[in-house]
């Protein structure tokens, strides 16, 4: 298990793609890899205590990474832990393995991952599991869940997979989604939206758009995009 | 107090007057809020006063005016510095803040209305 | 000053075929030997290809259409090319920013491209992106065919109006030539329609496309510009549309110029489909080819498919309704004053898919089965997809092996629709070499550009490549690797490009062409300020592009 | 004898090109209200500063180099209200010095540059507005305050080749309040605040034909004027949608121009219409477009690996600032100090600021470096597109002593260089 812990408070946002694969890399490999840290390149070793612990595929992250992005984008197996807060696409295009996160994870967490497992115990930003922008799908694999709350634009354009929310999210939850599982145990704003298919499941209040026609179990729609998504009560 | 839904906008006066922030013409064009008649008459306001409006987000002072064409439960400040201590900052992931639709309250109140320095000092 | 030494020269405008010869360069021209003395760069050229500049005299590479391009479609800009440094930052996929476009032109050894389509009220943002795009010399064509004025005076058949308009119009756009597309189609879109054939009138006007084809071609050849008309034919992506395009080519027979074609048909692999629909639809390019190869005043682009991504950005307005309809993606439009329109529809093109892969056939079949002197190699960037592919096209049309080997990865309907699999004909590095340089320059009738002879441009490009020994029909995969990148680009007489890494840059430029003095403007004065009060929503006198607005103008006084 | 000459105003998005200014007099004919304070004579930043104190140009804005070359990660904001020759610079300078590039479209109608990614947009000119458009809806715009000349020369009043009168056209407002403008609507749709995406979702439906999946209200309209609007639209032979901050700067922002757009697709498929954002400062469309060729966005452009990366969520001022995601800033011809939420403004209070600018405003205020420039249109030449990307070059007409943004990027990119060396 490879451990970094933040040496200072970083002024402004670092970019470090790392995943659990770097765990295995020779300690001068480590050190030395690069992030970036506004325009100027870094190493790891300048903006990161590193200390192991054994010699498993795992990150652990100690410490606050609100301001560090693209934690875990595009890992495929291991397993990493993050003890503080997250910044921006944490496990983008993830194919496989875990990230757990301890704290709060900005926007763009499992954009667009394809498999694998993402946990977080405190709340999420905007954007969970989305697209990029101008691509066609968002997630198409793989489970994300939230213990907190999220933000806006959950899951669209979900091609596949499960997201499920334990608190409230806002606004676009499931919009122009084509299949897998949104679950939100909480309160929602507009859900929905040219819907083309999947389901989405909603315990507390939310905001159906118009487009939905209501069927046997919940309801179903949108009928603006031809959609048979589904929309139901927890 | 009363609860409100606050709008900030252009105004022609704002609009106008938006290339001399730091003269009076400008500071009277964004320094106020329309309240509908049935909320401005509900606290008890004439021409001249001011109030305090609140969000989750932050406070501001301004002078109250009546708009006969606005619903009950509408406010409207133009946009600017006074507008933007209570507008709603979160851009949710757009990089736009929300400017235009934010739940607060009105009050009545005898403070006065901050110059435009003197509100880039408190900020 | 330059001497490329010992390099196999390949001019087919001088009639040298892989002759071991010296040039040199001076002052940014070739000149003869004895001109160039003291302080001279030897480049040695030995066992390589020596050819002028390529150039591609239809690409859309300025103004709102491909900007707008760019601006929907973000998936497009995450290619980085080139980080910034020495050179500016260059990025994109198929959709290139400015400073890429010129880039990956020099890297490829092409040395000048024009934009096929400029929308005459937006001419100056057209000049703008031409103005940022570094290395290669540009010019941009003026779109007439759905222009009110233009409308007007083919109805009142008022010849002389019409002509002075051209002028007019060319000169206040600091354009090149006279391109038209999909002639009242695009006002007959303005209500909702389209004009799919000849005799279609347009509404509100009275006329036809024939008429406005034809007397098009006739006050172009009035004014003898250096371009002559430049047509995107009538019912561009319709099954059966290959007759509209021989038909529209028929406008031009009773014309001639002894310098040039009278009309260019562009991008005809997609005006080019048989059949009666997108179930029967086969190619027509058999025939188009008949046509062109039987004439002498006719000559085409091929508007090859690349497959992979690509952005459809047309003047064709109601085509781009059309394709957004039938593909569902994202669409843009734009109905310009009262100038015509344009559109805009992302679209990707798989060898699989039977549609995609018989508009791949039919390009090739255009570019194998009309005389080399009369098609030019084009994609219609970035329409048939990114200019950067031009090697693979030079490569499939010199190599019968190569298409086989491509034709066992694309849809079967190939075999049945077209007939690309029973061509043999294999065109010669000569021939394809005319086709990317000496023909297009003389289609757009410029003297100085895509030869070697003296006087010339210096504008050169040198490969790695010895004609004399490799064997374009089966080493076509070295073909292809080798006109990807140049052993050196040298624009003007300067070396701005080495083995795919940039040099130099350097600021080519724009040609615009002035035929004022072959008119009297007091014919159109008052029409155009009526029509200017009446009908634009901006002032006659705030309209066009003044020459000191541009980087690098260059003036040709038609005289 | 006064000389006359014609002029381009530099206010807001309507780039009116009629007006006819008198030199002498420094009055404008056919001004509106915004014009005229444009072109008038006021307080001006009156020589460069550093801490206060007034300097040289060349002293500034070697200053302002330096600040932006020892910056890890300057932001250069503001654009909208400059000519595309110094957007040109300030796009080539942020890439220099590996900054972020955000424009004031990002707290306007950038919103509609997220819908055009989504979706496109089928839009039309100004002048073909004018000239067909038998129906024209403003939605969350109100022109009669913001583009005061618009209903005249473009859309409401205004005359062309199939309009002849305003009785040839509806005039349909919809807003969450009672605006000056829609008191010259045919019809005023008034909606809920924030419910303009549910609302364009039942027109949607109701003109596919799929009405019963329609609540009987939709955001405070009922169905049966819903209804009434549907069929305005798909009976109106050319029409347009103008929409503006109402449906970008409240809840569902981008989503909601998004939904518009879906719409007018489909009724492209019974009729034509166009829809189009009524932009704000007359350059703002130049501040998009300029780096969309030179690096392939519009706004949010982050340059910090040395090549153009776009996140409006990320790189867009408001939320660089809420970050506290810059060390330094360079703002020209804007004003966020006023401008931008007042957390935004906290983080520009902490860090160097250098201004550029004709006028002092609240950012003035905590600006470090302040460089005053000539005013576009009056004082300096340039081109700028309308809110239909029509492109104009705005004049100068008098002579000043002041620099132009162009000739102060220029330099400012020269000691950059020469820094960085």
């Amino acid at each position: 298990m490879l451990i970094l812990k933040p040496k200072f408070d970083f002024e402004i946002s670092v970019e470090a793609e790392i995943t659990p694969a770097l765990a295995l890399a020779t300690d001068e490999e480590i050190s030395n890899y690069q992030v970036y840290y506004g325009k100027d390149k870094a190493k790891l070793s300048d903006l990161f205590e590193i200390s192991r612990e054994g010699d498993d595929a795992k990150l652990l992250l100690d410490g606050d990474f609100s301001k560090v992005k693209w934690i875990g984008a595009r890992m495929d197996e291991g397993e990493i832990v993050v003890k503080g807060d997250i910044g921006d696409h944490c496990g983008a295009y993830m194919t496989g393995g875990k990230i757990v996160v301890e704290g709060n994870a900005l926007d763009w967490i499992g954009a667009e991952m394809k498999g694998g497992e993402i946990e977080v115990n405190g709340n999420v930003r905007n954007y969970v599991g989305c697209a990029y922008w101008g691509n066609m799908t968002g997630m198409t694999g793989g489970k994300i869940t939230v213990k907190g709350n999220a933000g806006n634009y959950i899951g669209e354009k979900m091609g596949g997979g499960e997201i499920e929310i334990m608190g409230d999210t806002g606004d676009f939850v499931g919009t122009e989604m084509k299949d897998g599982t949104i679950v939100i145990h909480g309160n929602c704003g507009f859900v929905g939206g040219d819907m083309k298919g999947g389901t989405i499941k909603i315990k507390g209040n939310f905001e159906l758009v118009p487009g939905f026609r209501k069927v046997e179990d919940g309801f179903e729609g949108d009928v603006n995009a031809g959609g048979k998504g589904k929309v139901l009560q927890l | 107090m009363i609860e409100v839904e606050i709008i900030s906008g252009r105004t022609l006066d704002q609009g106008a007057t938006v290339e001399e922030k730091l003269t009076d013409e400008y500071f009277k064009a964004v320094n106020y809020c329309e309240l509908s008649e049935e909320d401005f008459n509900a606290l008890n306001l004439s021409e001249g006063d001011r109030v305090r409006v609140k969000t989750d987000f932050g406070e501001v002072v301004v002078y109250a005016v009546k708009n006969k064409d606005l619903k009950k439960g509408m406010a409207f400040i133009p946009m600017g510095p006074y507008a933007n201590m209570v507008i709603d900052p979160n851009t949710d992931g757009t990089g736009m803040p929300q400017f235009k639709g934010i739940k607060g309250v009105v009050e009545k109140t005898e403070d006065k209305v901050l110059t435009v320095k003197e509100l880039i000092e408190v900020i | 000053m330059l001497h490329i030494k010992n390099g196999i020269v390949i001019d087919p405008k001088n009639g040298i075929d892989a002759e071991k010869m010296d040039i040199f360069v001076k002052n940014g021209k070739i000149v003869e030997e004895s001109e160039v003395k003291g302080d001279v760069k030897v480049i040695d050229a030995s066992n390589k290809l020596v050819v002028a500049g390529g150039f591609d005299m239809h690409a859309h590479i300025a103004g709102s259409k491909i900007n707008v391009g760019r601006e929907m479609r973000p998936e497009e800009m995450r290619t980085v090319r080139l980080v910034a440094g020495k050179f500016r930052a260059s990025i994109g996929r198929v959709l290139l920013t400015s400073p890429a476009i010129g880039y990956e032109y020099a890297k490829m050894g092409y040395t000048s491209a024009f934009e096929a389509a400029q929308p005459p009220v937006g001419a100056l943002h057209t000049h703008e992106e031409l103005d940022a795009i570094p290395m290669i010399d540009k010019a941009a064509l003026p779109v007439f065919g759905n222009w009110h004025f233009v409308l007007k005076y083919v109805a009142e058949k008022n010849w002389e109006k019409l002509r002075t308009f051209i002028a007019w119009a060319i000169e206040r756009t600091k354009g090149f030539g006279v391109k038209v597309v999909n002639p009242g189609g695009v006002e007959a879109w303005m209500y909702g329609g389209n004009c799919k054939s000849l005799d279609d009138e347009v509404p509100g006007f009275g006329v036809t496309p024939r008429e406005i084809i034809t007397a098009l071609i006739q006050e172009t050849e009035n004014l003898n510009l250096s371009h002559s008309v430049h047509l995107h034919c009538n019912n561009l992506g319709t099954p059966g549309n290959y007759e509209t395009t021989i038909e529209s080519m028929k406008l031009a027979s009773k014309f001639s110029n002894d310098r040039r074609q009278v009309l260019h048909v562009t991008h005809v692999q997609f005006n080019a489909y048989s059949g009666s629909s997108w179930r029967d639809v086969g190619s027509g390019a058999a025939e188009i080819a008949k046509y062109v190869n039987s004439v002498d005043n006719i000559t085409i682009d091929m508007g090859q498919p690349i497959f992979g991504h690509a952005t459809a950005m047309t003047g064709d307005a109601p085509f781009q309704f059309t394709l957004h309809k039938l593909t569902g993606a994202r669409w843009s439009n734009k109905d310009s004053e009262i100038e015509g329109g344009a559109g805009i529809v992302p679209i990707g093109y798989l060898p699989k898919n039977p549609i995609h892969a018989l508009q791949w056939a039919i390009g090739l079949e255009l570019g194998l089965l009309v005389d080399s002197d009369k098609v030019v190699l084009s994609t219609d960037y970035p329409n048939g997809g990114p200019f950067t592919e031009y090697p693979y096209i030079m490569a499939m049309l010199m190599s019968r092996k190569m298409r086989e080997k491509e034709l066992e990865r694309v849809s079967p309907y190939v075999q049945k629709a077209t007939g690309l699999a029973a061509i043999d004909r294999e065109k010669t590095l000569f021939e394809v070499i005319q086709m990317t340089r000496s023909l297009p320059a003389r289609v757009m009738g410029l003297d100085s550009k895509g030869h070697l002879g003296f006087g010339a441009d210096a504008d050169i490009a040198i490969y790695n490549f010895d004609p004399l020994t490799v064997d374009v029909t089966n080493d076509f995969e070295t073909v292809y690797k080798v006109f990807k990148t140049s052993a050196y680009t040298i624009k003007g007489g300067e070396i701005i490009a080495m083995n795919g890494e940039l040099v130099k840059e350097v600021w080519g430029r724009t040609f615009w062409v002035d035929a004022t003095s072959k008119v009297e403007m007091e014919a159109i004065e008052s029409d155009l300020d009526e029509m200017f009060s009446k009908y634009y929503s901006l002032e006659r006198q705030n309209y066009g592009v003044e020459e000191s607005w541009i980087k690098k103008p260059e003036r040709l006084v038609m005289g | 004898m006064a000389e006359e000459v014609n002029i381009i105003c530099t206010f807001c998005g309507s780039v009116c090109d009629d007006v006819q200014f008198d030199l002498e007099k420094f009055k404008g004919k056919k001004f509106c209200k915004l014009g005229s304070s444009k072109f008038s004579k006021k307080e001006r930043i009156k020589a460069p500063m550093i801490d206060g104190k007034e300097v040289s140009y060349e002293e500034a804005i070697e200053k302002a180099a330096e600040i932006l070359v020892n910056a890890k990660r300057p932001l250069l904001y503001g654009w909208a209200s400059t000519v595309n020759e110094a957007i040109r610079l300030g796009v080539l300078l942020t890439e220099k010095v590996r900054g972020v590039y955000d424009q004031c479209a990002s707290v306007c109608h950038a919103p509609g540059t997220l819908a055009l990614i989504e979706e496109g947009v089928p839009g039309g000119s100004l002048g073909e507005i004018k000239n067909r458009a038998d129906m024209v809806v403003f939605w969350g715009s109100n022109p009669m305050e913001a583009h005061p000349r618009h209903p005249v020369r473009y859309s409401v009043r205004a005359k062309g080749l199939l309009i002849k009168d305003r009785k040839d056209r509806k005039v349909v407002v919809v807003d969450v309040r009672k605006t000056k403008s829609a008191n010259m609507a045919d019809l005023f749709i008034q909606i809920k605040p924030g419910y303009d995406y549910p609302v364009l979702s039942a027109l949607r439906a109701i003109i596919k034909g799929e009405e019963d999946a329609v609540p009987e209200e939709v955001g405070g309209v009922k169905k049966e004027q819903l209804k009434e609007l549907a069929e305005m639209m798909k009976s109106a032979k050319y029409g347009a949608v103008l929409y503006g901050l109402g449906v970008t700067q409240s809840r569902g922002r981008d989503r909601n121009v998004e939904n518009a757009i879906k719409l007018i697709q489909l009724l492209n498929r019974y009729t034509r219409w166009i829809i189009w954002p009524m932009r704000g400062h007359y350059n703002v469309v130049g501040a998009g477009e300029v780096p969309a060729w030179e690096a392939g966005y519009t706004y949010a452009i982050d340059f910090s690996r040395g090549y153009p990366r776009f996140s409006p969520g990320e790189f867009s001022a408001n939320e660089i600032l809420q970050r506290g995601d810059c060390d330094a800033a360079l703002i020209i011809a804007s004003d966020p100090a006023a401008h931008f939420p007042k957390v935004s403004v906290k983080h520009l209070k902490k860090i160097p600021v250098i201004q550029i600018d004709p006028f002092p405003n609240m950012t003035t205020l905590l600006s470090d470096v302040v460089i005053p420039s000539a005013v576009a249109g009056l004082e300096a030449e340039g081109t700028a597109y309308r809110m239909d990307g029509i492109p104009f070059r705005v004049k100068k007409i008098v002579d000043t002593e002041y620099w132009s943004d162009e000739k102060i990027l220029e330099l400012m990119l020269e000691k950059v260089n020469e820094l960085q060396r």
